[in-house]
């Protein structure tokens, strides 16, 4: 199809043709347009539906505030719901479907609502679809919700990357008009570090779209020079394609690089986005302004748009968007429009001016004083109803009308730290308020100054402030008029419908009913109706919607008062947001030093924090995963067992002060400890919950080594440096974490000793290496740490060695220990180990429990302060009655019990009154030849020996149980002093 | 001196050198590293110490190179201290006997992946990755700094050349991270 | 945000990690204070809509404690001190 | 005016002439029984409550901007209860069931929607803990399921599961949670209680309390002083502003929390779903948007702004769990400002002063407690006693160490 409504001039490049379909239509158009420019250039106006209504709608806009036109863009992995045609920059081969119509955008089915549209008042849904109960989820809202949304979603993963960084300015301007240009120029000129950020894909702004001069050049060729000279600077960064999206504290900008956008796919798996926070010293918001519509009835049909809009397509694009156009203005800008078309040659019908007297313009039908006050056309405009100042009313033929409300200066960033914009009569819109960002200066049409000599001043002289400078470059002559607008919110004629906000298809009647009910507020007129609600967030709809309410309440604009804009300034794709923290990179991996090892061995490995560990080693023939971990069980209990414990968090803390510095930490005393041995250490929250647990090995008279939970490694580390800075800021303490620098295993089972005497260069007999010894070792002349403590209640050390060595030395035990068969285990192995023998962990060590609660009351000290001692004595946390650590097994030996079951007394029917506590952690036990568990039971150390319920409800459990003590393995622990 | 064969952060045998264009990345195993810290009230001994025995102490956010002994700050009174791993392989030995009790001295050696990065300009690359404003900050700039999620030592040595030193156990996805941020931004 | 470190100049937020009002430093002792004391201690605030002297620990930087004194309206930080200096002034010692 | 489909129906074909206000703008009277300040969702429930169930009569509600403007104009609008622990679980179930009746009940479509809440699974630690609250939660007359991975695959079987960090390994669901239109719930309760004769007085801020000899006596405002028998406050977010007018200090900090909300979608999420992996919770509207949020700041601040890493957090947890919205695009962002409380759990109790009562500590909880929150505070209000499943709110529970801790994160508010 040819370019019909392509005209001559425009920033376009002829040059190079570019297909592209819409609705599977093929289309033709140029580099430099838009899809809305390329569509309009074809002749097509029609290019979306409403939400509500389903009307056919056109472009009312060239810029990123469209509320009509959005289509889906592009297809499969890349569908792209939304997209407004207006700032979609055409490319080779793009392609383009309507949305939320159906079957097709000419004939849509849901149109019906249109002609139902008495029914649809607002918040009508308020009121009804509320009997039968049960029809509103079964019946009513599955309708709703089918019908609601526009575009739809894909449901393959995105294939394209996205990426994010950081950038770093004196000076931020954002918007690179005639305002935001000077700003630049000024800045940069002196030497500052200056970013020039603009959503357009070309610099200039309005002036792209305007045919006066600056200087004595085209404004669009100013622009361009100016842009050449910026581009010259070292230290000046110009980013096109790129929205400043949000403002936030301490001059924080977010902003939105489309990398890729413009093209089919990206290059080479460069990102399609960049997200960049940029740190600014100051920011100048040089935005620009945003043209309105007036309310009038049938003012939404496919060819009627903003006047500047018009004239956009005209001067910027090359594009008549008619063949008899007219103009509705209540200001001078409207007439613009008019002068500028009839200079291309295209045939100006008429100029509505709301406005009585003044100049008429030459050679142009210009009726004064009058408005149009309905319009005809289903899927594009053929006519508009005229009431002339004298009442008389006539029909003016057109396929395309131009309106001009005014311009409101886009305050939107302004306003992301919530500062209220204020009225201004003068221009009859709303200007940035106080309080904005600290460090933002407006400048230009943003700040209401609307002339281009206006914009070029008040953008140098903002740079000059922002940068503390005494003189910036000299203004080019540039047209100055001044702003000549009689407000014209909404036409008052007749009983039919006048679109404010068209997306949410929200009329002048529904503003009215919302005053009839009372919603009279600016904030319950928006979430009544959902005027300015929609993709476009009111840009062109929020300020003539309260306009109305203020008339129809005859309050004054301010007095009626606004909404405010929140970030994003335009919508941002979620995969920007989120860059490359996607799929497997969404965090980290922590690798253990036997990873590699375990690899080889095809181990199971599990997720622990951002810790990959391994969970079991499988051997041949062993098909299910239990087979394993027995077998790695019962092998460490009868030779020995070896497992990657790097993970455990190491702190080394040093000082004269460091005995005195634990005891304030840990409920008991290690101050005592003496040099070459470790203790079990229990640590406190200061409200008395226990916050964590450890061995901790004194290595020398002021350095211990201190274990964490790999849980809570970090996290008591953190606390640590709390009490040393903030709590006892003179105490001789030096902390470090050591986790990562050492691999440290444990060796278990009745050949531990047997097997690192192969290892290690001493003697480690019992009497050379007592139960619960520690110090520094050898391993073939290489440093290293032994450590004799058991989390398993076998026989056991802990080995560490530099962590490059840990591989190695996994890979020596195993060989040179070969004559114990020794096994490595995992996770589950650990597990069932350190439930057998009643060790706290994970399950209950939940944040909630006391050291009363898991049986180690006696273990807080209260011969001294500790962290946690005084609160832990409260008597909620002291009952009697309270929980109590128990151990588990079933009557049945064969019968199942699940972690997280609940304690029930026999008979007792399963609700709250009767819960008795739940199972904490549950395994199970080779050794006992059934399931076993730990459980939080209420006076619990009373129940021993009895025979209680454990039901879980989710599966339909109900168990006979025995309660005994949690010591289930070798409780007098003969085996770990063996 | 040991008889276990050391493997690199990268679960190798040698250390990884890749290049994405401009950019190398090289994976530094030569490099001892020890945390030194002052006593409470000691830091005059220490630095009179640390002077004696060529252990520079540099100033807030500041690498200093020496022989054999540079060092890094990292936080009030403590420093990190790097030396060549071949001479030093007890560097926290060495250090504690050079500094006496005037400081508290940890192996660090282990705890890290160190990785040599350098291009003709590593801005472009590093403004993907971390807050720091590598162009502005001065040679011999050190900071801790995050990354991905992860917490690292930048030390800026010059436009063209930079340390990092990350958590070792997270070795594979610093540098994955390294090599996406390059391919993204080259 | 933007934190003003006293020692390593401004700092993203995101390197630090929230504890809450700057009188946690007054921990009570507690060989002598009893629940009553700690409860006020540990629970109480006075949450201010305005001026707030909180804890902030640095914990992707130099890892000190600062008392940072920020408006909980506005986010303005007016000044920054670290914490081991703030609590030896309110007595604080070993 | 009764709300029915034949009335609008009837209302249409007459051009809409007879929708009366909602509410009135009545002036202050001199005097009430109950002064209720507040007029978001719980304190216009409450006054509804005290008019409707306990038949009170001279109630006014005092709101400083308008009505609906606090947390309950500014949340992701989801209804459950699937707590835990034995102080919550009843009064959170009491409230769904409240849920359940409260459009008949106030003659008002909330849109009540109870299309399921699934919380995901990553890790077994993760299974046994969602185990033992789901029974909590049946034992205690709610309901509760646990799904494997393949029943949430049926579900959603474009999430994330074959390239994830932290794969999916089940669900647990409460079938019975979903969400309500929010702004609907204030305007519902507001105009049953004006129909009831109570007062709904906007642009009216609480100044002052004036206290005799330890009783309340009513309350200064920028319309005035107003005197008053009882005063209950409801104002989640600014409860430690308006209690210190009381010489109070509360076990709460205020915090901001941001939410979000996409452009409009055809349909893709049905429930409401939470990543177990990340800080990422979302259902979606029924006009289509995804409704989202994430953790706190985690910082004091009464800003009712956020910053943007909770952004990036929030999206990075929606991208790590469905990699197919990685185009959808996140259109508006908010923040409303939390009451975060020592336990995470909130306080509906009496004051030291006599006749001065107080309701907050909300910290997330607080949308869909409304009903509940209401009709226990109104209880308390009327007959001076707790209702029986809010008799674990108590300001002392901190002193006894009763503390009702469903995280396990302890003294700490940001962390609840």
């Amino acid at each position: 199809m040819t370019q019909s409504n392509r005209i001559t001039g425009g920033q376009i490049d002829r040059t190079k043709t570019l297909r592209f379909t819409f609705d599977g239509i093929p289309y033709q158009g140029h580099p430099g347009d838009t899809l809305a420019s390329a569509l309009l250039a074809n002749g097509v106006k029609l290019m979306g539906r409403s939400f509500k209504y389903h009307r056919p709608r056109g472009p009312i806009s060239a810029g990123s505030e469209e509320p009509n036109a959005l289509v889906e863009l592009r297809s499969g992995g890349r569908q792209e719901p939304n997209t407004r045609a207006t700032v979609a920059e055409l490319f080779d081969g793009l392609t383009a479907n309507s949305q939320n119509r159906w079957p097709s955008l000419r004939f849509d089915a849901m149109g019906i609502n249109d002609k139902l549209s008495t029914f649809f008042a607002a918040g009508f849904y308020y009121k009804t679809f509320m009997w039968p109960k049960s029809f509103w989820e079964k019946l009513y809202e599955p309708i709703i919700r089918r019908a609601a949304g526009l575009g739809s979603v894909t449901r393959e993963e995105d294939p394209d990357n996205y990426d994010k960084g950081f950038l770093h300015c004196d000076l931020l301007v954002i918007g690179a008009g005639p305002t935001g240009l000077m700003a630049a120029l000024t800045a940069g000129r002196a030497g500052k570090r200056v970013i020039l950020a603009d959503e357009d894909f070309r610099m200039g702004g309005r002036l792209n779209a305007e045919t006066y001069a600056v200087g004595d050049l085209q404004g669009a060729d100013w622009a361009a020079g100016v842009v050449a000279e910026l581009s010259s600077m070292p230290n000046l960064r110009l980013m096109t394609r790129t929205t400043v999206v949000g403002a936030f504290d301490h001059g924080i900008y977010s902003a939105v690089e489309r990398v890729s956008d413009h093209l089919a796919t990206p290059t080479d798996g460069k990102p399609r986005q960049i997200l960049w926070r940029i740190y600014s010293g100051k920011a100048i918001l040089a935005g620009g302004a945003t043209e309105r519509p007036v309310a009038f009835e049938n003012n939404d049909r496919p060819g009627i748009m903003m006047a500047g809009a018009l004239r956009a397509y005209a001067n910027r694009w090359g594009v008549k968007v008619g063949e008899r156009v007219a103009v509705f203005t209540n200001n001078d800008d409207g007439l613009r429009t008019a002068l500028d078309l009839q200079a291309i040659g295209v045939d100006v019908v008429a100029v509505i001016d709301s406005r009585e007297g003044g100049d008429l313009l030459p050679g142009i039908r210009h009726l004064q004083g009058a408005e149009v006050i309905d319009t005809a056309g289903n899927l594009g405009l053929k006519s508009i109803s005229v009431r002339q100042a004298n009442g008389r009313s006539e029909t003016f033929a057109v396929d395309a009308l131009g309106v001009s409300g005014g311009w409101n200066p886009n305050v939107n960033i302004h306003s992301h730290h919530r500062s209220r914009p204020v009225y201004d009569p003068a221009i009859a819109a709303f200007i940035p308020g106080k309080d904005g960002p600290p460090g933002l200066l407006v400048a230009g049409a943003a700040a209401g100054q609307m002339s281009t000599h206006a914009a070029l001043k008040t953008g140098r002289d903002a740079a000059i402030a922002a940068c503390d400078l005494t003189n910036g470059p000299d203004l080019p002559q540039a047209e100055d008029a001044p702003v000549r607008i009689t407000p014209l919110w909404h036409v008052a004629h007749g009983k039919g419908r006048a679109w404010i906000d068209q997306q949410n298809d929200v009329t002048v009647k529904d503003i009215k009913l919302a005053k009839q009910e009372n919603f009279t507020s600016v904030e319950h007129l928006k979430r009544y109706t959902t005027l300015g609600m929609a993709t476009d967030q009111g840009k062109t709809s929020n300020v003539i919607g309260l306009a109305v309410m203020a008339e129809l309440t005859g309050r004054s604009i301010p007095e009626t008062g606004t909404t405010i804009y929140r970030p994003p300034y335009t919508p941002v794709a979620m995969g920007t947001l989120a860059g490359r923290s996607r799929g497997r990179e969404f965090k980290p991996f922590r690798l253990t030093p036997s990873h590699h090892w375990a690899k080889e061995q095809g181990a199971i490995f599990v997720e622990v924090g951002n810790w990959l560990r391994t969970q079991w080693v499988p051997k041949a023939g062993e098909t299910e995963w239990r087979q394993s971990v027995d077998r790695e069980v019962l092998a460490t209990r009868k030779s020995v067992g070896i497992c990657d414990v790097t993970t455990l968090g190491k702190i080394d803390i040093q000082g004269t002060d460091a005995g005195a510095f634990l005891d304030r930490v840990y409920a008991n005393t290690f101050s005592t400890l003496a040099v070459g041995k470790c203790r079990y250490g229990l640590m406190l929250r200061e409200d008395g919950i226990v916050f964590d647990d450890g061995t901790t090995a004194r290595m020398s008279p002021s350095e211990y080594v201190m274990t964490t939970t790999t849980a809570n490694a970090v996290t008591v580390f953190r606390h640590l440096e709390y009490c040393r800075q903030v709590l006892w800021p003179d105490m001789d303490v030096q902390l470090i974490s050591t986790t990562e620098a050492w691999a440290q295993f444990s060796a278990a089972g009745p050949n531990a000793r047997n097997l690192l005497a192969k290892i290690v260069d001493q003697d480690i007999s019992d009497a050379a290496f007592p139960y619960m010894g520690a110090g520094n070792i050898t391993v073939g002349g290489l440093r290293a740490r032994l450590f004799r403590i058991s989390f398993s209640g076998e026989l056991a050390y802990e080995i560490a060695v530099p962590t490059r060595y840990g591989d190695a030395l996994l890979r020596e035990m195993l060989a040179k220990g070969a004559e114990f068969d020794p096994i490595v285990y995992g996770t589950e192995a650990l597990g069932v180990m350190r439930i057998e023998k009643g060790h706290v962990a994970g399950g209950e060590l939940n944040g909630q429990s006391t050291a009363l609660n898991m049986g180690l009351g006696k273990m807080v000290s209260k011969k001294k302060d500790s962290i946690g001692m005084v609160l832990s004595q409260r008597e909620g946390m002291t009952a009697e009655n309270g929980y109590r650590l128990v151990g588990v097994k079933p009557v049945d030996p064969q019968a199942k019990l699940t972690a997280g079951s609940h304690f029930l007394e026999k008979g007792a029917a399963a609700v709250a009154a009767n819960d008795g506590g739940w199972l904490t952690s549950k395994v199970y036990s080779p050794h006992l030849g059934c399931d076993i568990a730990l459980g939080y039971l209420k006076a619990g150390d009373t129940k021993i020996g009895q025979r209680m319920r454990i039901v879980n409800l989710l599966a339909g459990l109900d168990t006979e149980v025995e309660i005994i003590s949690p010591h289930m393995f070798d409780p007098e622990g003969e085996r770990l002093r063996g | 001196m040991a008889s276990l064969m050391a493997m690199t952060a990268l679960g190798r045998r040698e250390p990884t050198t890749v290049t994405h264009g401009p950019l190398t990345i090289t994976e530094r195993t030569d490099v001892a590293l020890a945390s030194v810290a002052a006593r409470k009230g000691r830091m005059a001994d220490l630095a009179q110490a640390a002077q004696a025995a060529g252990t520079p102490l540099p100033g807030p956010a500041t690498h200093q190179r020496g022989t054999p002994y540079s060092a890094f700050w990292t936080a009030p009174e403590m420093w990190f201290v790097e030396a060549p791993f071949a001479t030093h392989e007890l560097i926290a030995e060495m250090l504690k006997a050079a500094l006496g009790d005037a400081a508290s001295i940890t192996e660090q050696t282990d705890a890290w992946v160190a990785f040599d990065l350098a291009a003709p300009d590593l801005s472009p690359v590093l403004e993907r990755l971390c807050n720091v404003d590598f162009r502005h900050v001065p040679d011999g700039h050190a900071t801790r700094t995050m990354m991905e999620h992860l917490g690292v030592y930048l030390i800026k040595h010059g436009p063209k050349e930079a340390r990092l030193y990350g958590p070792r156990s997270s070795a594979e996805s610093l540098l994955h991270a390294l090599e996406t941020a390059a391919h993204s931004a080259l | 945000m933007i934190i003003h470190h006293p020692i390593l100049g401004p700092r993203d937020a995101q390197e630090f990690v929230y504890l809450g009002d700057a009188n946690l430093i007054d921990r009570p002792d507690g060989m002598t204070a009893g629940v009553e004391v700690f409860h006020e201690y540990l629970y109480q605030r006075t949450n201010p809509a305005g001026e707030h002297q909180e804890l902030w620990y640095h914990e992707q930087g130099d890892r000190s404690w600062l008392v940072i004194t920020r408006n909980t309206v506005t986010h303005e930080i007016t000044k920054v001190e670290l914490a081991r200096d703030v609590a030896r002034s309110r007595g604080r010692s070993k | 005016m009764r709300y029915s489909g034949f009335r609008v129906i009837a209302e249409a074909l007459t051009g809409h002439k007879g929708w009366k206000p909602v509410w009135r703008d009545p002036t202050p009277q001199a005097e009430y029984d109950y002064i209720i300040i507040g007029g978001g969702g719980h304190g216009l429930a409450t006054a509804y409550y005290l008019a409707k169930e306990f038949g009170q009569a001279r109630i006014a509600v005092l709101e400083k901007g308008y009505l609906g403007g606090g947390n309950v104009g500014r949340n992701t609008t989801i209804i459950r209860s699937n707590y835990l622990l034995d102080g919550n679980e009843p009064f959170y179930e009491f409230s769904l069931k409240l849920w359940e009746g409260l459009e008949q009940d106030f003659n008002y479509n909330a849109m009540v929607s109870q299309r399921g809440i699934i919380n995901l699974i990553h890790t077994d630690a993760q299974r046994d803990a969602a185990t033992r609250r789901g029974n909590a939660m049946m034992m205690h007359g709610a309901d509760a399921r646990l799904l494997s991975r393949e029943d949430v695959r049926q579900m959603y079987p474009w999430l994330n599961f074959d390239n994830a960090r932290f794969p999916i390994k089940g669900a647990l669901m409460q079938p019975r949670g979903g969400t309500v239109r929010h702004d609907a719930v204030a305007w519902g309760y507001a105009r049953g209680a004006d129909r009831r004769g109570v007062d709904l007085i906007q642009n009216c801020e609480v100044t002052g309390m004036r206290i005799e000899n330890g009783r309340i006596r009513g309350v200064e405002t920028t319309r005035g002083f107003i005197g008053a028998k009882k005063v209950g406050v409801a104002v989640a977010g600014s409860s430690s502003k308006v209690m210190a007018h009381a010489g109070m200090r509360l076990p709460i900090e205020s915090h901001v929390l941001q939410a979000f909300v996409s452009e409009g979608l055809k349909p893709l999420i049905d429930g409401v779903m939470t990543f177990g992996a990340g800080h990422f919770y979302v259902s979606q509207s029924d006009k289509g948007g995804l409704v989202f949020g994430g953790d706190i700041d985690g910082y004091n601040s009464y800003a009712q702004r956020g910053n943007l890493p909770v952004i990036e957090d929030v999206a990075e947890g929606g991208m790590a769990l469905m990699p197919a919205i990685g185009r959808v695009r996140l259109l508006r962002s908010w923040g409303g400002i939390m009451d975060m409380s020592m336990d995470g759990s909130p306080i509906i109790d009496k004051t030291h002063v006599e006749g001065l009562y107080f309701n907050g500590g909300w910290c997330y909880g607080g949308f869909k407690a409304t009903p509940a929150s209401g009709w226990a505070f109104a209880h308390l209000l009327a007959k001076d006693e707790p209702h029986k499943t809010a008799t674990a709110y108590r300001f002392d529970r901190f002193h006894k160490g009763l503390m009702i801790d469903e995280k396990g994160q302890g003294a700490q508010p940001n962390l609840h």
